[in-house]
């Protein structure tokens, strides 16, 4: 009989855990835009306050894919967390892998060479190029093109060979070990790379020609969900979002980590913060990663992959098998038994999305202390009632993926 | 005689009939082999060669999924509202010359199941009778995405009507009549409207676009936003007749682009060819739907090319820049008549 | 085209001019070729589940590529990435939307069992709310892995007696769930 | 003004006169771990402080980074902390500060006011630690359900859902 009920009550009053009556009622229609909405991507909920299509008011409710990441940071040995971090922002996990494998050398006082440095370059603007290609990608299709959304998931297969090529996962990759990186690129990891670059202006510069000059898509996209840059440091923007409203804050630029200082590019600004300014400052930063790609793969040096830390990096495999002390180290490393500096570090390394900020208390055990991510989207996402209010339902969806909320980032 | 007339009638409405169907199933499959075609993909490939029995899939799966009139809908209105759209769609194909003259034992048999003198009217009247199968649908679902969805459907089409009527008059104007069967006679032999009217041909194509709810006017069901706008509570076959009116509407809309601008089956050199009146009627009606079938491809095309607008912007389009430019049009091709009327060309 | 599997013809009688089979095998024949999806992407597999729907994968071939995002219109229950116990409602109330027949995927590990987030705010597995069909193990599946769920699915569908919603053990299984 | 901020040497020792002058004996402690300057202060002149820094010609402490929450259990009436990570963008440097309170009475002050981003960051602490901010507008649980009646980030809380009866200790080594 239940069955029957639900069936038959309507949709969206259905699905609403929200009591609507937490907003006053008055003329304004109540519209409950997600959870389950096609345009919310990840998981939130927005109840909007309407005046026919134009919003009033917005309510957010967000925590609908919350798995506790801090909580089992705390619980697992460093090695394990990586895990996590794969899963935060899942569209540019290296960024997040790499950055804590960072966190973590901090604490221990490592210091990776050059050699480590420009391979995690690499892998990380690779990861930069994916995150903020479905990102744009995907602001196309809420303005109804779906077809560049095709085009370009043809290059992210294309980083997802590469990704495979070096550690065999495609998009949760737990690539890069503390300390270093995994194994060496191979031969074949260079020539896929090369292949990659050389399609690469092809088919992004047809994406670009499909939304960047069409008028459509500039009407809808322009003076839409814009910030002042004052508003949006207070709000605490970090990443492209904040460049599109002209602050040219970019962690790479301002705090180089993992000789970012080596490379030459620019950091892309924009004016108004709207929405097609945050589409031009994503596409432009994914131009300049090619541009830090090229020149990483150009001044490659020669070295080792990886630096001495057998406390936490694990020994090569034909060694653990013949020699006795990288059969301790691999036990000691595996079973989490290591124990750590005591101290807190904050590092922070330029995400997809902004501020990837890991801040780390380590008591001294095998475990973290407190692992606190510093999650750009949870921090700038809460200015989405401002920014839409006053406009109208399809700004606000256009807003929402413009500024690219990855659920899994959000939750935590 | 009264009584063939009637079979001829009879038979004719009954091919248009499965016609229709064919073309509007086949319609969707095409659209998604269109899709995949440009999207780099290979679309439906596994239900019958070449994936040629996806729409029956389709269909079948449709015809036998619940049917589910939700508690708070008003149940008469639900389920009026996709019969009313798609008996309005399906009454539209009546007054479309499909081709020349069949000549039966002596008889001219035309291939038009009505040929009314006000065909274009009727035409457009039919058209906007639709509209209220998506508004009580929307209305009656009693959900907010199917409201928003049907309000901005209805103000869509009332603006876009206009636009659609204005583009048309200077097409009048120059036809003197009304009958779609007369404007097709009169283009024979390469005097297509498209090359005397440009303008109000490409009104006319928007128009077309946003009255058959089609990219970039598809607001009234664009996914991202309102779900499935109108048809969100709609499921099984009431569903089914939504979006198989949808493309009915393409198609005719299609059909009457393809009679009153581009000469309906009239085709280069045809006439020169020589053939029986027969013959002629066949390789007419071949020509008119490979017109068609361009068109239909055209929507397609556009749909999965080019964003869609805001409802705003939408509304300025209609009002402030399809309407004035019907105007001018009309307006051009007057004094152009005039001129030549009083020059004696 | 040569190395495409077409759908097999369902036994059933041939003759001059005449095919005859029992209307069971047509029907599941034609809704295993016609699954719209409900894409209920939470995270990671979500992403895998767009690459599924794009270029190089493409679901589109198997006729499952209009996706439905109202439930009302959909075959297919994808639920991708993780399910919080804040998400609980919210998937089984959507399954309930669902009209018959209606079948569940659970794609990835966490949607099938909890995943690695073995914690107080996950929901350890959605077979906890609503019945699965087909569990894909991964975190995330490959493409191929998520098609191959499907397939899977399309193989329950076609081999689906009509009368299976209206039986007994079916009215169990949804009282187990307490949908009545 | 810029060549004040350019002629004089921004440094920790610096930062720390310069907080010390305004709220004296508040500042508890100081330490340098990582390159951050860390300091723990009195939780009542929180407020005082993040205005003076933010509005302070030189120092420009205009960037709120982030807030999160800690638990001591083992540290008698300073069970819960809240930290706070300032970044001065002009000058590029960054600052921690550490308040700590009770867990019998975990209030500290809201930040919120002055910062819009910290509304989340707290409502995320007394999430997870049961951390109140007096003078937070709107100070709900936003992560987890809303009818959860513990703080799971602290300590005595375990990871595992202890509702569970589908995984049998035994297979797990437990």
């Amino acid at each position: 009989m239940e069955q029957e009920l639900t069936k038959k009550t309507n949709i969206l009053e259905g699905s609403s855990p929200v009591s609507l009556d937490q907003l006053p009622q008055q003329d304004y229609n109540i519209l409950n835009l997600g959870p389950t909405h096609p345009a919310t991507h990840g998981i939130f909920q927005n109840v909007l306050k309407m005046d026919g299509e134009k919003i009033i008011d917005a309510e957010p409710t967000i925590g609908y894919i919350h798995r506790a990441f801090e909580k089992i940071a705390e619980n697992r040995p460093f090695y394990q967390v990586t895990t996590l971090t794969d899963r935060l922002n899942y569209c540019s996990s290296p960024i997040n892998n790499m950055g804590w494998h960072m966190t973590v050398e901090k604490l221990l006082g490592v210091k990776t060479t050059k050699k480590v440095d420009y391979m995690r370059v690499i892998i990380m603007e690779l990861a930069r190029i994916s995150d903020h290609l479905i990102c744009n990608s995907v602001l196309g299709v809420d303005t109804g093109a779906l077809t560049g959304f095709t085009y370009v998931f043809q290059l992210r297969e294309k980083i997802y060979d590469i990704y495979e090529e070096v550690c065999g996962a495609r998009l949760t990759t737990n690539i890069g070990r503390i300390g270093g990186m995994e194994r060496d690129f191979t031969p074949k990891f260079w020539q896929k790379l090369k292949e990659f670059l050389d399609e690469f202006p092809k088919i992004f510069n047809e994406f670009d020609s499909l939304l960047t000059r069409n008028r459509i898509f500039f009407d809808r996209t322009k003076n839409v969900g814009g910030i002042s840059a004052e508003r949006a440091l207070n709000y605490g923007f970090t990443g492209p979002n904040l460049r599109a409203t002209g602050v040219d804050y970019d962690v790479r630029a301002m705090n180089p980590y993992s000789s970012y200082q080596d490379f030459e590019f620019e950091v892309p600004v924009g004016e108004t913060g709207d929405c097609y300014d945050r589409f031009l400052v994503r596409n432009e930063e994914i131009r300049q990663s090619i541009k830090i790609i090229e020149q990483a793969m150009k001044n490659m040096p020669e070295g080792r992959h990886f630096v001495d830390v057998p406390e936490f990096y694990l020994p090569p495999k034909q060694d653990v098998y013949t020699k006795m002390e990288a059969l301790i180290w691999h036990f000691k490393i595996v079973m989490g038994e290591v124990d750590v500096p005591v101290g807190e570090v904050y590092h922070s390394v330029e995400g997809g999305n902004g501020e990837l900020g890991y801040y780390l208390v380590s008591d001294g055990g095998r475990q973290a202390y407190r692992l606190h991510f510093r999650r750009p989207c949870f921090i700038f996402y809460q200015a989405y009632p401002e920014l839409i209010k006053g406009s109208m339902l399809s700004d606000a969806i256009l807003t929402m993926s413009s500024l690219n909320v990855i659920a899994g980032e959000l939750d935590a | 005689m009264l009584s063939t007339y009637f079979i001829v009638k009879i038979i004719l409405v009954l091919v248009l009939f499965l016609v229709t169907l064919t073309m509007a199933a086949y319609s969707t499959y095409a659209e998604r082999k269109v899709a995949a075609f440009l999207q780099d993909r290979l679309g439906p490939n596994r239900a019958g060669p070449f994936g040629l029995l996806q729409p029956v899939a389709d269909g079948v799966k449709m015809f036998m999924k619940e049917e589910i009139i939700p508690n708070t809908s008003d149940k008469a209105i639900f389920i009026l509202g996709p019969s009313i759209f798609m008996i309005t769609a399906l009454l539209t194909g009546v007054v479309i010359p499909w081709g020349p003259d069949i000549n039966v034992n002596g008889t001219n048999y035309p291939l038009q199941i009505a040929d009314i003198n006000i065909g274009l009217l009727y035409l457009f009247g039919v058209v906007s009778l639709g509209v209220y199968g998506i508004m009580l649908g929307g209305w009656a679902s009693n959900n907010k995405y199917s409201l928003l969805g049907s309000v901005r459907a209805s103000s869509q089409m009332i603006s876009y009507e206009l636009a659609m009527g204005l583009s048309v008059i200077g097409i009048l104007l120059y036809t003197g009549s009304l009958s779609i069967k007369d404007i097709v006679i009169q283009q024979q032999g390469m005097h297509w409207n498209v090359f005397y009217q440009p303008l109000g041909f490409i009104i006319f194509l928007v128009c077309a676009f946003a009255e058959c709810n089609r990219a970039p006017f598809d607001l009234a069901e664009c996914e991202t936003e309102l779900v499935g706008g109108f048809h969100t509570e709609y499921s099984s076959m009431k569903l089914g007749l939504f979006l198989f009116a949808e493309y009915i509407h393409m198609f005719i809309s299609s059909a009457v682009i393809a009679c009153v601008f581009f000469g309906g089956y009239d085709f280069p050199f045809i006439g020169k060819l020589g053939l029986s009146p027969n013959i002629f009627a066949l390789v007419g009606v071949v020509v008119l739907f490979a017109k068609i079938i361009f068109f239909i491809f055209f929507f397609m095309w556009v749909r999965w090319t080019i964003p869609r607008f805001r409802y705003d912007q939408l509304m300025k389009l209609g009002w402030q820049i399809l309407i004035p430019l019907g105007l001018f049009n009309i307006f051009v091709t007057g004094g152009w008549l005039t001129l030549k009327n009083y020059l004696n060309w | 085209m040569s190395n495409v599997k077409l759908v097999d013809t369902p036994n059933g009688h041939a003759g001059e001019g005449y095919f005859a089979t029992s209307l069971d095998k047509v029907i599941g024949l034609a809704r295993a070729n016609s699954i719209w999806p409900l894409p209920f992407a939470t995270s990671c597999c979500g992403i895998e589940f767009m690459a599924t729907m794009a270029s190089n994968y493409d679901l589109g071939r198997f006729g499952a590529e209009r996706l439905s995002f109202s439930p009302r219109q959909a075959d297919l229950l994808m639920v991708m990435g993780t399910i919080a116990k804040k998400m609980g409602p919210i998937v089984r109330q959507v399954y309930l939307q669902m009209a018959e027949p209606r079948w569940v995927i659970a794609v990835g590990a966490c949607a099938s069992s909890g995943g690695i987030f073995d914690t107080y705010s996950v929901l350890q597995g959605i077979d906890k709310v609503v019945p699965v069909d087909v569990y894909v193990p991964g975190c995330p599946p490959r493409p191929e892995q998520i098609i191959d769920g499907i397939l899977k699915i399309q193989e329950l569908v076609k081999n689906e007696p009509l009368r299976r919603r209206n039986s007994e053990e079916y009215k169990e299984l949804m009282a187990s769930y307490g949908i009545m | 003004m810029q060549n004040i901020t350019n002629t004089l040497e921004i440094n920790h020792s610096y930062i720390l006169e310069r907080i010390r002058e305004r709220i004296g004996i508040n500042l508890l402690e100081f330490d340098h771990p990582y390159d951050i300057l860390t300091i723990t202060i009195n939780k009542e002149c929180i407020i005082d402080l993040l205005l003076f820094l933010r509005d302070d010609e030189i120092l420009k402490f205009d960037f709120l980074t982030d807030i999160c929450g800690i638990h001591y259990p083992n540290n008698k009436h300073r069970e819960i902390g809240v930290i706070y990570h300032l970044h001065s963008l002009i000058n590029n440097i960054r600052l921690r500060i550490k308040t700590f309170a009770s867990s019998e009475d975990p209030t500290f002050l809201t930040a919120s006011l002055i910062y819009a981003s910290a509304n989340w960051m707290e409502r995320e602490t007394y999430d997870f630690y049961g951390a109140i901010f007096q003078g937070h507008k709107d100070l709900r649980r936003i992560l987890n359900m809303d009818e959860m009646n513990y703080f799971p980030m602290r300590k005595e809380y375990p990871l595992q859902d202890g509702t569970r009866t589908d995984k049998e200790d035994k297979y797990f080594g437990r």
